[in-house]
C-alpha cells in the first residue's frame, strides 16, 4: 500500500506538515502522526455530503447543471454587478486567492477574507503597534516561559503545545514531556498516549489560582524548565496543563493586560484586583515574565472578539514590545483556518492590505468597518457575492447573513453547507490539500506545500481553475458589452 | 521580432562605448550585429540617452519582510495608488509599493534588473512567490546565510568543504543568487535579545566569531565559484563609530582576494560609515572608507544613500532594527527565523533638519564621490532603508551637479552642513559613470554576463533618455536630467517595447535568476542531515525546498564549484 | 449657494469628495453637474444622481456654502480637505464627513457615520443628531490624529472618539462608546453624559471631561484628588465635583481625566486614597 | 422543575474540538448539527434553572432567540457563562455590532436562559428556512 510522507494537513493554522497518508485504490484508509480534526478531514472529506455537479437555482430549488452554464451564470452575476463581494479565501491556496483578487479587480468588487471575522483585529492593532515575532522553531528551541491568552490550543490547535511548544524538543530548552512521553510511546501506541496524558492532566490537582477560588496562599511560579501558563475565561481543557492559570472575567482582557504592561514597568496600581485577579498573582505572573529567556505569548480568539476588540491585541502587542526591554519576548496570534494567513499575505503582496481590500474604484482601498464584508452586509450595499470556501451563513451573525442571502449568491465549495444552501449558483470545488496542490500559510507566516494525493470526483476542478474560468467569462461578457456601448 | 534603436547616443561601458551615436540592433530579446532595416521596427532615439537596463544589486522588493512593511502601513499606501488600466494591474506605492506597482515603477526609470538581497532560507518561497507577481523585471534574491546553524556548525570544526556543499545545496534549494550576511553572529545571538559588538565577538553557544564566519563563507564562495561575492551587511550597523567595523571587515578577507577581483561587497556602505562617539558628536568616516577603498581592489560597495523623506526601514539586522525601535518610539516588527536569521522593521521619517540624518545623506554621496573608480560603488537607496528607489533620479542629479548638491544643502540642518565634505567636493560624475554606477557596474559586480551592457549576445535590456548629452549640461541643468531619468523615453525589455514616455505599454513577466550549483560530487543527503532537520526546523526535509513549479519564468544559471 | 437635491434613494455606497466648497466655487450649475463623483464600481456625473440648484445672493460668505437636502448617509467624504465655505446637511450623511478639513464650517441636521472629521487641522463640524465611531480618528496604521478645529456633537458618538488627538477640540452632549480619547497625545474632549469604559486608554497628555457615568476606570490610571470644576474652553466651565485621575500609566501618561464624581458612586473606593 | 426560572448569563462562543471534528466531516453532517446546537452550562445554573442535562433550553439576546441544547461543562466553574460552539445557532445570538473594525461581537454577550422543555430543537434545515426563509 502506497504512502504518501511529508503531507501539509489543511485544517488548522499549525498546518503540521508530518502527516503520513495511507492509500488504497485510490482511498486514504489510514492518517498517521494527525490529531482528531486532522483525522476526520482525510478520512471523511469524501463523504455523503459532498457536492458532486454544479448546482443553479431555478424556481426556488436549487438543480443540476453544467459547469459551463454555471460558470456562465456566475460571471454575468458578476459582471452585472455595482458593489459585488467576493469572501472567503482562508481554505483555500494561495494561487486560487491570486486568481481572486483579479477577480476582484476587475469586477470593482469587495474581497475580504475570513481574518475579518477571526484576526482581523489582530492585523488592524499590528498595524498601529507593529509585532514582535517569529517562527515556531525559534519557540520550540528557545522558550522558557508560554502563555496562551483566550485560545485553547487544546481544542482549535491539538498539535501546537506537541510540535512547537511546551512539549516540543529544542535546542536550547528541552521538552517538559519527554521522558513521559518517550516512555508510554515504546509500549503503547501515539492515540492512547493522548488519553492517558489528558486523563493524567485531569487528576492532576488543581494548584490553579482563580477568582473563585480566594482565600488562597498565592502560587508561585518556581518550577525549573518550560513553563507554562494559561490566561482564560474559561478553564479550558489546555488550562489544565498549565502551571499557572489565570481565569479573567469576561470582556476584561483589556484591563488584565494593561495593568500588566503597569506592572512590568514597576508601576504601582491604585486597586487591588484587575478583572477579577489579585494584584499580587499578577505580580507574580509578570515577574516570571521579565525573569524568562525568552518568553511566548499566544493569543486567539478569545481576545479578537471580546469587549475591545482590536485594542485587546494592542495592549499585548504592546506588552510584549514593553518586555523586549527587558527579556526576549515574542508573540503571535494563533490563526485558525490552515490558509488565512496565506489569504492576508497574498492580498497584502498584491494590493498592500491584507484584508477588506476594495476595488469598486479601480485601486485598492481598505478600511476594516467600511470595505469590511460584515459592515457591507449589514449596511445593505453589496448587490452580488461570490463565497470561496467559506460559511458566512454559519458563521456571520444573522442579521449580515440576511443581506447575504438576499443577493444573487455564488458558492465554491466541495461540501454543501448553510451558504450553499442558500445559493442561487454551486460549483463544486477539489478539496486543496486532498485533491488539488497548492501552498499555505502556516501561523507563523512559513509557506508550505499543500499536497495532491488523491483524485478529485470527475470533473471536479480546484478552485483556482474554476476562478479562471469565471475570470476569463467575466472579461468576455465585458468586452461584449464595450464593444455594444462603442457601437452605439 | 527586430528592433532597431537609431541614432542615440550610446553609453556603454562594458564595452568601452562612452556616448558614441549608433544604432542598436535587437532580435529575439537579444543584441545583434543588425537587422533588416526595412522590417524591423525603429525607435528614433535621436538626441537621447541610450543605455543598457539598469541593474540594482540591492533592493527590497519582495518576500516576507517587505510583505510585513506593507501590511505594517497602510498609511503609507493610502495617498498613492495607481488604478488598474486596460494593461496594468492596479495598487499602491509609496515606500513599500505592492507587487505590480514596484515592477512598473522601476521599468518606468529604465531599470530592468533588480535583487532582492535578504530572502530567510526557510521562507524562500514566499520571496518567489511575489517575484512571480513583479512584471517586466527580471530578479533574484540571495538567502541570508551568515547565521545558520549549518553554517556556524561546520566553520566552527573547521569542515569548509562540507559547509561549501551545504551552502551549495541551499542555494539551489531556495533558488537564491549569492550569499548574503547580516551582523555574521548577530542574528543567532538576538535568538535571546542580545547582539555582537564587534568581529571578534563570540556567539554565545556557538563558539564562533563573526570575523571567521565572515572569512569561511569567503572561501566557501570561492570555492563554489559563484558569480558575485559575499554580499555584506556588516556587524554594528547603524552605530556611531562603526567605520572602523567596515574597513576592519574588508581587510579581513583581503588576504583570500585572487588577482585583484573582488571578494566582498559591503552593501549600503552609508549606514556603516559613520564616525563619533555618540549620535550628538556623529560625523561622517566617508573619508577612511574612500581612501581603503581607493588603495584596494577586493572589495566593491553600494551606497544605500538617504532621500529627505518617510519611508520604511527593514533589514534582517533585528538587533538594529530593534535599536532604531528605542531611537524613533515607532511602530516595530521583529521576525526571527529558526535556525537562520532574523528581521526587523521601522518606519522612518529622514529629516532635512535633523542633524544626524542630514549627515547620513551627505556621507553616502561623499563615499560616491570619494571613491574615484566608479566600478567600486553603485548607487542604491538600499530601498526602501534609505529611502524608496524611485527617488534614483534625484541621486542622479546630486552626483552630476555640484549645483544640486548645494541646493539640498543648503535646506538641511546648520550644523550638518557646516560638517560636511560635500562643499569641499568638486567631482560631477558624467553620463558615463551614472551608466556604471546604475548598471554596468552592478551587473559586472553581479557576474550577470548578459546584462548591463549592449554587446551582441547580451538580452536587449534597454533604457532610452529624454536628454540630450550634448546640448544639456548637467551640472548646470539638472533638473532636466532629473526628469529625464525618472520617466524613460522607452523602456526596452527582452527585445520588447514596455514603457513609452513613462507609460506601461506592456505587462509581461520578468524572470527569475537562480544558481544551479553544482557541486563535484552531488550533495548527499545523509541520515545525519535528515535528523537534524528534524530537530533544528518544524518543516519537514520534503517541503523545505523551492520548487521549479514555484517560478513562472525561470532563469537557472549552471555554476559549476569545485567540491 | 449651491442645493443639492438627491434624485433617488441611495443603496450603494458613494464617494463624493468634489461636494466641497472649494471644488464649486465660483463654478456655473452646468460644470458642478459635470463634476465625477462614484456611485459602487461606477463612476457618475453629480447631475445624475443630485438636482442641482443654484441661489444667487450677494454676500460672500453664502455664495460659498452649500446645503444639501436628503437623506445622504450612504455618501462619503463630503467636504474632505475643505478649506472654507460651509456645508449644511438636512438629513443623515456618510462616512468621513469632512476628513482632513483645514477650515470652513459642516452642519449635519442628522446623523453622521464613522471617522467624522477624520484628521481634521482646522474649522467646525457641528452634528445636531449622533456620530458614529473614529470621531476625529486618524486612518488605519496612522497616529497623526486629529490636529485642530472643533466638532460639537449634540447627540451620541461610537467608540475611539478622538483617538491619537494631537490637538482640538471635541465635544459631546450626549453619551459616548468606549475608547474615548485611546492614545490621545493633546487637546480637550468633553462628553457630557455617560461614557462606555476605558476612556483615556494610552493617553499621554490631554484632558478629558465625564459629566456622567464612566462606566470604570482603567486601572492603569491613578487619582490625584478632587477638583470642584472643569474647565473646557475660556467661557464653558462644568461646575460640580470632579475626580481627576492622571494616566496612563503604560505610557507614563500625563493625561488628565475628570470624573464627575456625584454620578460615580462606584469609584467612592479611590478616595481612601487621597 | 421552576417553569418561570430565567437566568441572566454572558454568552460566549467559540471553538470546541467537536465542532472542528465534525465541520471535516461535512457541515451537512449529524455529527457538525449536533456539535454546534449546544450550549455549555455550569452545571449549578442547570440546577437553578430547574433543568436536567440535555434537556432544550431557550438563550436570548438583544439580537435573536435559539433553541439549544444544555449540556453540562466539564471546565467549571463558570456560574453565569454559557458557551455555545461557532455555528448559526450561535449567530441567532451573536452581537452584529463591528464598531466599526469589521468584527462582530462573537464573546461576552449579555443573554438570558429559560428552559423550552415543549420547544422543539431545529436542525439546520428547519433553522435556515426559519431565519432566512430559503431553503
Amino acid at each position: 500500500m502506497p504512502v504518501v510522507k511529508a503531507v501539509t494537513c489543511p485544517v488548522c493554522g499549525s498546518l503540521c506538515d508530518d502527516i503520513e497518508l495511507t492509500i488504497e485504490d485510490k482511498e486514504i484508509v489510514k492518517v498517521k502522526n494527525g490529531c482528531a480534526m486532522c483525522e476526520s478531514k482525510f478520512l471523511n472529506y469524501n463523504g455523503k455530503h459532498r457536492i458532486r455537479k454544479p448546482l443553479i437555482r431555478k424556481d426556488g430549488k436549487l438543480v443540476k447543471a453544467t459547469l459551463k452554464e454555471a460558470v456562465r451564470k456566475t460571471a454575468e452575476i458578476l459582471a452585472e454587478a455595482n458593489y459585488p463581494i467576493l469572501y472567503g479565501w482562508s481554505s483555500t491556496s494561495c494561487e486560487a486567492t491570486r486568481v481572486g483578487l483579479e477577480l476582484a479587480e476587475e469586477v470593482g468588487g469587495v474581497i475580504d477574507n475570513t481574518a475579518v471575522v477571526c484576526h482581523g483585529p489582530s492585523l488592524l492593532s499590528v498595524q498601529e503597534i507593529g509585532i514582535s515575532s517569529c517562527t515556531l522553531g525559534q519557540i520550540r528551541h528557545r522558550a522558557d516561559l508560554v502563555i496562551y491568552w483566550g485560545s485553547d490550543p487544546w481544542s482549535a490547535h491539538p498539535r501546537h503545545i506537541e510540535r512547537y511548544t511546551t512539549f516540543s524538543e529544542g535546542r536550547f530548552e528541552r521538552s517538559e514531556w519527554r521522558g513521559y512521553v518517550a516512555k508510554i510511546k515504546a509500549s503503547i501506541g501515539r492515540k492512547k498516549i493522548e488519553s492517558v496524558l489528558r486523563r493524567l492532566f485531569l487528576k492532576k490537582k488543581p494548584t490553579v489560582p482563580s477568582s473563585y477560588l480566594e482565600g488562597r496562599v498565592c502560587p508561585t511560579i518556581s518550577r525549573e524548565g518550560r513553563k507554562l501558563i494559561v490566561i482564560d475565561v474559561r478553564r479550558t481543557k489546555s488550562a489544565e496543563m498549565a502551571d499557572y492559570f489565570i481565569q479573567v472575567e469576561p470582556n476584561k482582557d483589556y484591563e488584565l493586560l494593561q495593568a500588566f504592561r503597569a506592572l512590568i514597568r514597576d508601576q504601582e496600581l491604585d486597586v487591588d484586583k484587575v478583572a477579577g485577579v489579585p494584584v499580587e498573582y499578577l505580580e507574580e505572573v509578570s515577574d516570571a515574565m521579565v525573569g524568562c529567556n525568552f518568553g511566548a505569548l499566544f493569543f486567539g480568539v478569545g481576545l479578537t472578539m471580546s469587549r475591545g476588540k482590536l485594542r485587546n491585541i494592542d495592549a499585548a502587542l504592546s506588552l510584549v514590545r514593553d518586555l523586549n526591554t527587558r527579556t526576549k519576548f515574542i508573540i503571535m496570534p494563533m490563526r485558525g483556518h490552515f490558509n488565512v494567513a496565506g489569504a492576508n499575505t497574498v492580498s497584502t503582496w498584491q494590493t498592500g492590505y491584507p484584508y477588506a481590500v476594495d476595488f469598486s474604484l479601480g485601486y485598492p482601498r481598505y478600511n476594516p468597518g467600511e470595505t469590511s464584508v460584515v459592515d457591507v452586509l449589514m449596511r445593505k450595499e453589496s448587490d452580488a457575492a461570490l463565497i470561496v470556501a467559506s460559511d458566512p451563513v454559519a458563521n456571520f451573525p444573522r442579521k449580515a447573513a440576511e443581506h447575504l442571502v438576499e443577493n444573487p449568491l455564488v458558492v465554491v465549495d466541495p461540501h454543501m453547507n448553510a451558504t450553499a444552501h442558500m445559493a442561487d449558483v454551486v460549483l463544486p470545488s477539489a478539496f486543496v490539500g486532498i485533491e488539488a496542490s497548492g501552498t499555505a500559510y502556516r501561523m507563523d507566516h512559513v509557506p508550505l506545500p499543500l499536497k495532491r494525493v488523491a483524485e478529485p470526483p470527475r470533473g471536479v476542478l480546484p478552485d483556482e481553475e474554476i476562478l479562471r474560468r469565471i475570470l476569463s467569462e467575466v472579461r468576455k461578457i465585458k468586452r461584449k458589452k464595450q464593444v455594444a456601448a462603442e457601437a452605439q | 521580432m527586430e528592433l532597431l534603436v537609431k541614432n542615440g547616443f550610446v553609453y556603454d561601458p562594458l564595452n568601452g562605448i562612452d556616448g558614441e551615436k549608433m544604432d542598436i540592433a535587437v532580435k529575439d530579446g537579444k543584441i545583434v550585429e543588425k537587422v533588416n532595416e526595412r522590417k524591423a521596427k525603429k525607435i528614433d532615439a535621436s538626441g537621447m540617452l541610450v543605455m543598457p537596463g539598469g541593474v540594482d544589486i540591492h533592493s527590497h522588493i519582495a518576500g516576507s519582510k517587505v510583505n510585513s512593511g506593507r501590511l505594517l502601513r497602510p498609511e503609507d499606501h493610502f495617498k498613492d495608488f495607481e488604478p488598474k488600466t486596460p494593461i496594468t494591474r492596479s495598487g499602491v506605492g509609496y515606500s513599500v509599493p505592492s507587487t505590480f506597482t514596484t515592477g512598473y515603477r522601476y521599468a518606468r526609470m529604465g531599470y530592468t534588473t533588480v535583487m532582492d538581497p535578504a530572502m530567510a532560507p526557510l521562507e524562500a518561497k514566499h520571496t518567489h512567490e511575489e517575484f512571480n507577481d513583479i512584471p517586466i523585471i527580471d530578479k533574484a534574491s540571495y538567502p541570508l546565510l551568515g547565521d545558520w546553524w549549518f553554517v556556524l556548525e561546520y566553520l566552527r570544526e573547521g569542515r569548509i568543504e562540507e559547509c561549501a556543499r551545504y551552502v551549495a545545496w541551499m542555494i539551489t534549494s531556495t533558488k537564491g543568487y549569492a550569499i548574503k550576511l547580516v551582523n555574521p553572529g548577530g542574528l543567532e545571538t538576538w535568538g535571546f535579545g542580545h547582539n555582537v559588538r564587534g568581529l571578534d565577538d563570540q556567539v554565545p553557544y556557538f563558539c564562533i566569531t563573526p570575523r571567521e564566519i565572515i572569512r569561511g563563507l569567503c572561501k566557501v564562495n570561492k570555492l563554489l565559484n559563484l558569480p558575485h561575492t559575499i554580499h555584506v551587511h556588516t556587524n554594528n550597523l547603524g552605530k556611531p563609530g562603526n567605520y572602523v567595523t567596515a574597513v576592519e571587515t574588508m581587510k579581513c578577507v583581503e588576504d583570500l582576494a585572487l588577482e585583484n577581483k573582488p571578494a566582498i561587497h559591503i552593501t549600503h556602505c552609508q549606514f556603516c560609515a559613520f564616525k563619533g562617539d555618540d549620535w550628538r558628536t556623529l560625523e561622517s568616516g566617508s573619508e577612511d572608507i574612500a581612501n581603503y577603498v581607493n588603495g584596494h581592489s577586493h572589495a566593491t560597495m553600494d551606497m544605500g544613500q538617504v532621500i529627505f523623506a518617510d519611508t520604511t526601514t527593514m533589514t534582517a539586522d533585528g538587533p538594529f532594527q530593534f535599536a532604531l525601535y528605542e531611537l524613533s518610539g515607532n511602530k516595530w516588527v521583529n521576525h526571527d527565523v529558526e535556525t537562520e536569521t532574523s528581521g526587523g522593521i521601522v518606519p522612518f521619517h529622514y529629516r532635512r533638519k535633523s542633524y544626524v540624518h542630514a549627515v547620513q545623506w551627505s556621507i553616502g554621496l561623499e563615499l560616491a564621490l570619494l571613491i574615484r573608480d566608479p566600478w567600486k560603488i553603485f548607487m542604491t537607496t538600499d530601498h526602501p532603508n534609505g529611502g524608496p528607489f524611485i527617488a534614483y533620479p534625484k541621486i542622479i542629479a546630486w552626483l552630476m551637479s555640484r549645483k544640486a548638491r548645494g541646493a539640498t544643502l543648503k535646506k538641511v540642518n546648520p550644523r550638518a552642513r557646516s560638517r560636511s565634505l560635500l562643499p569641499s567636493i568638486d567631482r560631477e560624475l558624467g553620463f558615463c559613470e551614472i551608466a556604471i554606477m546604475t548598471r554596468a557596474g552592478q551587473a559586472k559586480a553581479l557576474g550577470l554576463k548578459d546584462k548591463g551592457h549592449l554587446g551582441i549576445g547580451a538580452d536587449a535590456d534597454i533604457a532610452i533618455y529624454n536628454v540630450n548629452p550634448e546640448t544639456t549640461d548637467p551640472s548646470r541643468k539638472y533638473k532636466s536630467v532629473r526628469r529625464a531619468f525618472k520617466q524613460a523615453a522607452n523602456t526596452i525589455k527582452d527585445g520588447k517595447i514596455v514603457v513609452n514616455d513613462g507609460e506601461i505599454l506592456k505587462h509581461v513577466g520578468g524572470a527569475t535568476m537562480w544558481l544551479d550549483v553544482q557541486t563535484l560530487e552531488p550533495i548527499k543527503i545523509t541520515e545525519e542531515m535528515k535528523r537534524k532537520f528534524k530537530e533544528y526546523w518544524t518543516v519537514e526535509y520534503e517541503n523545505y525546498p523551492v520548487t521549479e513549479h514555484y517560478l513562472e519564468v525561470s532563469r537557472p544559471i549552471t555554476v559549476k564549484a569545485d567540491v | 449657494m449651491i442645493h443639492l437635491y438627491p434624485k433617488k434613494e441611495f443603496d450603494l455606497p458613494l464617494i463624493a469628495e468634489c461636494i466641497n466648497p472649494d471644488v464649486f466655487q465660483n463654478e456655473t450649475c452646468e460644470k458642478i453637474e459635470q463634476l465625477k463623483i462614484w456611485e459602487g464600481n461606477s463612476q457618475k456625473k453629480l447631475g445624475e444622481l443630485f438636482k442641482v440648484e443654484e441661489n444667487q445672493t450677494a454676500s460672500q460668505p453664502e455664495k460659498t456654502a452649500i446645503t444639501i437636502y436628503g437623506d445622504m448617509s450612504k455618501v462619503r467624504k463630503i467636504g474632505a480637505c475643505m478649506q472654507n465655505g460651509e456645508i449644511m446637511i438636512q438629513g443623515n450623511v456618510g462616512m468621513h464627513l469632512g476628513e482632513e478639513m483645514k477650515g470652513g464650517k459642516i452642519t449635519v441636521h442628522g446623523d453622521a457615520g464613522g471617522w467624522a472629521g477624520s484628521m481634521m487641522k482646522g474649522g467646525v463640524i457641528e452634528i445636531h443628531g449622533n456620530a458614529s465611531d473614529y470621531l476625529g480618528a486618524p486612518y488605519r496604521g496612522s497616529s497623526e490624529g486629529m490636529r485642530g478645529g472643533k466638532i460639537i456633537i449634540h447627540g451620541n458618538v461610537g467608540s475611539e472618539t478622538g483617538a491619537h488627538i494631537q490637538n482640538g477640540m471635541i465635544k459631546i452632549y450626549g453619551s459616548a462608546g468606549q475608547f474615548a480619547g485611546f492614545r490621545m497625545r493633546k487637546g480637550i474632549i468633553y462628553v457630557q453624559n455617560d461614557c462606555g469604559g476605558r476612556a483615556g486608554a494610552c493617553m499621554t497628555e490631554g484632558t478629558i471631561i465625564v459629566g456622567g457615568l464612566l462606566e470604570s476606570v482603567l486601572p492603569t490610571f491613578s487619582i490625584e484628588g478632587v477638583r470642584k470644576k472643569a474647565k473646557i474652553e475660556e467661557d464653558e466651565v462644568v461646575e460640580s465635583p470632579f475626580y481627576l485621575f492622571l494616566g496612563d500609566l503604560t505610557e507614563s501618561g500625563k493625561g488628565r481625566l475628570y470624573v464627575a464624581k456625584e454620578k460615580n458612586p462606584h469609584l467612592r473606593i479611590y478616595e481612601r486614597l487621597l | 422543575m421552576n417553569e418561570n426560572a430565567k437566568l441572566q448569563v454572558t454568552l460566549l462562543t467559540g471553538r470546541t474540538i467537536e465542532q472542528g471534528v465534525g465541520k471535516e466531516r461535512g457541515k451537512a453532517s449529524m455529527e457538525y448539527m449536533e456539535s454546534v446546537s449546544v450550549c455549555y452550562m455550569d452545571p449549578e445554573d442547570l440546577r437553578r434553572l430547574g433543568v436536567k442535562e440535555k434537556a432544550n433550553i431557550l438563550v436570548s439576546t438583544n439580537y435573536g432567540s435559539v433553541v439549544v441544547k444544555a449540556l453540562k461543562s466539564l471546565r467549571t466553574p463558570h456560574p453565569k457563562i454559557i458557551y455555545i460552539p461557532y455555528g448559526p445557532w450561535a449567530n441567532v445570538l451573536v452581537d452584529p455590532e463591528t464598531h466599526s473594525i469589521g468584527m462582530p461581537s462573537f464573546k461576552g454577550i449579555p443573554a438570558e436562559v429559560e428552559p423550552a422543555l415543549d420547544k422543539p430543537l431545529l436542525n439546520m434545515k428547519e433553522l435556515l428556512k426559519e431565519q432566512f426563509g430559503k431553503e
